[in-house]
């Protein structure tokens, strides 16, 4: 396999459903503690919306991830939710006209796609978020070529994200307002994050 | 869960659904959606649109306020969640009289990410967008970091004044300043008494003590600035205001709109003997009130408790304010 | 207690207070009165006057209806007691214009002394006085003891026909009638959901399960017809359209009014998804709402719940129902 | 003493005023169990209302008994106040232009404030209510001539009605509308009326 086709986002679409059919009550808790507790069921009815169009996705991977995009924005409205159609949006430009990416591409893919998250979020690195876990994911990907040990460096970065703000407090977003509870907890974005790399 | 539904799930549609039958006068749903809501003339050629949006269970926010002389659409999500981008680009399309939109919502980053990913959308089709964010919860942030102050109960005076400068003709730019002056005006402060249900959730959105009181606390139930002992009537009053005044610094003379709003369950009997101390303070300081509002404005469904607002006016924003507009839940 | 207020034994007239603060232009103190209120021009000179009372905590019943085309003035009492008949007759001659004053008030006991006592007193200083006896609620006796059932939302219809009918110039006798016929053909069904306190007493005037409730209780908590589980919003409605329809026997093609109605804490939210069910209902019986309300407009303080009043409509009562009528809560 | 005067007038209201201020609790406990608990306190705001005026009450039965019945309407407008006020004008339309009543009239006067109370309340004897009490304590006081045996027989026929009527169910207040649990209780301005006979 030589690089991201399809084939790639229809295993990673299964993948992380099966994975948050049972792990969304634990992301819905900890989004609790800090904010509206509704992440869990936010990604939930996302990837279950990707499901039922994972099989008629289109070849062209801009398209593709086009579509996806749209279905997430369709089902969640929720911050992470619209995160993730951004995030989508951007894989969509860059994939426009292809059927395959190479996999080295990836790592500046996922910085494209901090860059737009945070333009969207109004945000900055640094504010404990989940930018800073794809961004600590993006960085550890840099080099790799081919998708196991990039897959393994990025879920790394994510730790080391996670440990690195842990005893922060939360910056932005509904979390903030609980800054000083948010000390010593792990932001449920970035858990997100880890819980759908991880599924891969 | 003591409520009157039929399924967490419909909860939303099925109040916008009770509201359009109704009220068809007022309302209507924008075709082939359940979360749009529109003027039933929407669009109004050659008139700037205005547009708002954010979660359910705030009637008569957002959706209430939809009519001439107010909004002219909205896009409503779930229960105290965001619309999608998607609804709310809906929404900006169907009121997109060809000058323009206005989109006016709370300072929520939910909704504003949707919102500006809804402007992206109609941006490609050629609708000129601008924004104006209300932030008016004086407890979410110090005046220095006022633009990541919440929007509560002060969107309603906003609201209105926009629609009247729409209505009254003005340009896309100018009907944003105006809107922008009247939400950089306003100050709002709040105190919850008891919690409410989020239908999806089942449960209580916070537990307080039966003689408790949280001031500040936001209309989700987000944290405030002290949670104390219920005071009396006039000490909630007090503890509503100064921090109101302290923000505004007004000069003696002033003039201002105040609401005092009731959060959902506490009755406006009680809201009336805050008002007499409230008004007791500004004609003390000097301050003329005149444009009182008391009554359910802003809700968060059956939470107990109650806010005040407090917007100073000058001829212009006055003019706005108190000029006709007509919607179900709106009596000038 | 979880209610804002000073002291309760103040609660009545510190309300009041309020109220003539914040809308001047709509209410007024009568003079040397802590209770009774009136429009700011009562009495209106040539015309019919209607007053009403009863005990406080159900705003906007009694005071919030008075104002053109409604109520000229009314005596309030603590909450949920009646007023005094002297507070009644005050009440009487601040809107008697000369043509003599329609008493129109709940089916309560103690509403019915003290006004019959007002009315002898007032006789004697030769204000010609009439009675309607407002007795809407299903739930309180059987249609042929009607005598016997107490006066719920149904009076909210009832007050605006009779301000209407006064307004056009009608006479005492011929006022009186329509204000009778509309009374005659209100018919409510409340649901509780939760209790409210009473300031002076401190405590709940209920207790409910936290799933359960209580079909047909009183407004004042008195017991109803059935207490069960916490049904869905169409077993609701059934619960309250039923009874209604069948003490109705509506002929198919009949015009009603309808009031779905908060008893407080319960939000619009909810009382819309109520509608929608009570519209397909009687849609499905071929039965047209001409006038549909839905929101607060009888309420018990912070009392969780919902009434349903349905009343039919003939030409006349339609007319004088949508004539035009101001003041603070109604919006037409 | 011949007969009933100002004197008598000022002497009841404080008496019974005495009894009231321990007893009122009792009442209001009854009346709630029945309806809004208020009669304790309604009776208490009454009499101290009465008491005010005690010291000014003029000689003439008639104004006296008036400006009582003004005093009671004043402060209390729940139903027993009111048929208390209803009564007090009674006594005033027979006490008009008199400074002494004989004893010999009172139990007819009884008679007479029940039909006006009756009148007032538009309801009837039979209905367990205070007029069943103040009837049986009219009608037991008949053909006495001096105080004492007339309120020990007042008393007693006051007694008897409540015993008559414990087992009935209200039919008329707000205690009908739990006419089933009345059944076996006393009803509460009976009641009232049997304390304040007490205190005299
Ligand atoms: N403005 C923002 N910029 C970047 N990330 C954000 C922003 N707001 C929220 N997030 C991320 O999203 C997570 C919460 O997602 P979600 O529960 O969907 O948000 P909400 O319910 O508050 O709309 C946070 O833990 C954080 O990582
Ligand atoms: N219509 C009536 N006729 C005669 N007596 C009545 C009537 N209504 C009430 N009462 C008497 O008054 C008592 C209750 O008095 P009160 O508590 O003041 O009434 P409420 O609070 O219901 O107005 C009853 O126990 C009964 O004896
Ligand atoms: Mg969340
Ligand atoms: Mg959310
Ligand atoms: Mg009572
Ligand atoms: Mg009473």
């Amino acid at each position: 396999m030589a690089g991201m086709t399809r084939a790639s986002l229809d295993h990673a679409i299964s993948a992380v459903l099966a994975t948050l059919e049972t792990e969304h009550e634990g992301l819905t808790a900890l989004d609790g503690k800090l904010g509206d507790g509704d992440l869990g069921i936010t990604l939930l009815k996302a990837f279950r919306q990707l499901d039922t169009i994972r099989p008629d996705l289109p070849e062209d991977l801009g398209q593709a991830f086009m579509q996806c995009a749209q279905g997430v924005m369709k089902v969640s409205s929720s911050s992470f939710g619209t995160l993730l159609a951004t995030g989508l949006m951007t894989a969509a430009k860059t994939g426009k006209g292809w059927t395959e990416l190479d996999w080295a591409e990836v790592p500046d893919l996922l910085h494209r796609v901090v860059e737009a998250l945070a333009a969207r979020g109004r945000s900055a690195l640094g504010q404990k978020t989940v930018l800073d876990a794809l961004d600590a994911a993006a960085t550890a990907a840099e080099g790799k070529d081919s998708p196991r040990p990039m897959l393994q460096a990025a879920r790394e970065g994510i730790d080391s994200a996670l440990d690195t703000y842990r005893d922060k407090p939360n910056q932005i977003g509904r979390a903030r307002v609980y800054a000083e509870r948010s000390v010593g907890m792990d932001d449920p974005g970035m858990v997100a994050l880890k819980v759908m790399a991880g599924a891969l | 869960m003591k409520k009157i539904l039929n399924d967490p799930y419909t909860y939303a549609d099925e109040t916008l659904t009770g509201l359009c039958r109704a009220y068809p006068q007022f309302y209507a749903l924008a075709p082939e959606t359940t979360r749009v809501i529109t003027r039933p003339d929407a669009p109004v050629a050659g008139k700037v649109g205005i547009v708002s949006g954010g979660g359910s269970g705030h009637l008569p926010v957002f959706t209430g306020y939809v009519g001439p002389g107010f909004l002219d659409a909205v896009a409503c999500g779930d229960v105290f969640a965001s619309p999608s981008a998607d609804e709310m680009a809906t929404a900006i399309r169907a009121a997109n009289g060809g000058k323009g939109v206005l989109r006016l919502y709370g300072n929520y980053g939910g909704d504003i990410m949707n919102f500006d990913m809804a402007g992206d959308i109609v941006e490609m089709e050629d609708i000129e967008v601008t924004t104006v964010l209300l932030a008016d919860d004086v407890a979410s942030a110090p005046l220095d970091e006022r633009e990541k102050r919440r929007g509560v109960a002060g969107m309603v005076f906003t609201f209105k004044i926009a629609g009247a400068a729409a209505d009254a003709g003005l340009d896309l730019a100018e009907v944003t300043r105006v809107a922008q002056k009247a939400a950089d005006g306003c100050r709002s402060m709040g105190v919850a008494l008891g919690p409410c249900i989020v239908p999806q959730a089942g449960r209580p959105t916070f537990t307080l003590g039966d003689d408790e009181m949280e001031i500040g606390m936001g209309i989700h139930g987000e944290p405030g600035v002290k949670r104390g002992k219920l005071g009396t009537a006039d000490e909630i009053a007090d503890a509503l205001l100064d921090p109101i005044l302290d923000d505004l610094s007004l000069e003696a003379g002033a003039k201002v709109a105040v609401l005092v709003n009731s959060l959902g369950a506490t009755p406006v009997e009680e809201l009336f003997i805050l008002y007499n101390r409230i008004a007791d303070r500004l004609d003390a300081a000097g301050t003329e009130i005149v444009f009182p509002l008391v009554g359910r404005y802003a809700c968060s469904m059956e939470m107990a408790g109650a806010s005040l607002t407090v917007l100073p006016l000058d001829d212009e924003l006055q003019g706005y304010l108190t000029a006709p507009a007509d919607c179900a839940f709106w009596k000038v």
